[in-house]
């Protein structure tokens, strides 16, 4: 198992009751596995209506393989502008 | 010449506009966002944006670059504010110049259109009685 | 509101964005048209623009009556220069404000689409071996 | 018949050497008379891709009477903005 650091911002900041958290996933998780942990963890994410996970500053897709070293950020739908 | 910025501090129209102007421009596009007074009906005290800023940065580039690729533009500058906003207060200005006209409309619309779908940066509207995040983009 | 201005004196573009600015729009488009160092390949020293006054006014006002009554807009100013201009200097200004940027920019983009279609403005290219009035719409 | 005062602007200032020519027609002409009569004497009127004739601000179709009140121009193609 490995822990993984993940940021939240705009509504997920309120889901998760703060800026980050950590959640323990096995090595060499995808996207999949750390949505699948989180959505059991925060079921309030289950009532966005959408939401996207990027790593690096990049969406990621659902097969990405992630790392403890990367950084991961949940991405409610934007508002910007 | 592509200049993005996000930033606390209230956006200069009038200096986005004269970085964008150039001799060999012929019009100029600019969009510019203000805080609404209402949202569905009802009273909106302020918004509060926060942004996902380095990857809102490289998003914002991207857009630019996409412009480029796709039209005979000359200049982009995309400045997006954060933090609390009063009605009346501009939160996003992108300005555009090129040689002919539907060049800038066309690409000055995309970028507010695209900003607006994949950006990371969120809005959360304050009303007298609570606040809520926006979700435009479902 | 419609404001409709000709006139021999710079443009005031921050004036003409500040007097569309009101609580319940969410978006601004603002067209800035500026004088181009070249023409078809040809170098252009600046311009000259004469209107037919009386008329280009009361076409202006026709567009801006037009816009208000295609499309859901706040306010509309259309300001356009007279005289001699140089290189990058203003000829045209046209800023619209609306609740919802899709409103602006289709009326910002019909506004100076029309203007060059239908009033009563004539341009000259001054180049440095002679001058020759434009004629932009056959 | 009646003198018509008729305005130039752009290019056609250039043709009627001047920002204001007269030309006589019969009384209640329309502007299609005036049309042919203006080519007629300023033959170059005819090598415009197009020209419109405004009355009292107002672009005005060939069957139009026009009067000597009426305020007459010709308006060279626009090329403002």
């Amino acid at each position: 198992m490995a822990v993984y650091k993940i940021l939240a911002f705009g509504i997920a900041k309120d889901i998760f009751g703060g800026r980050a958290i950590e959640i323990a996933l096995d090595e060499r998780a995808t996207i999949e596995n750390l949505r699948s942990a989180l959505e059991d963890k925060y079921s309030k994410l289950k009532q966005l209506s959408s939401y996207m996970i990027a790593v690096n500053d990049e969406y990621a897709d659902a097969a990405n393989i992630i790392s403890t070293h990367d950084e991961i950020a949940i991405i409610p739908p934007v508002s910007g502008g | 010449m592509i200049d993005i910025n996000i930033t606390e501090k209230p956006l200069d129209v009038q200096e986005c506009i004269k970085m964008v102007m150039s001799p060999d421009s012929g019009g100029i596009d600019v969009f510019i966002g203000t805080v609404r007074n209402m949202t569905k009906g009802k009273r909106v005290v302020g918004l509060e944006f926060e942004a996902y800023e380095s990857m809102a940065m490289k998003e914002m580039k991207k857009i630019a670059m996409e412009i480029k690729s796709r039209w005979p533009v000359h200049k982009i500058v995309i400045h997006h504010r954060v933090g609390v906003l009063q009605v009346g207060e501009v939160p996003v200005v992108i300005a555009v110049s090129a040689a002919h006209r539907n060049a800038a409309f066309d690409a000055c619309r995309y970028a507010i259109d695209t900003l607006k779908q994949r950006v990371p940066i969120w809005k959360k509207e304050v009303f007298e009685d609570g606040e809520v995040w926006v979700a435009e983009h479902p």
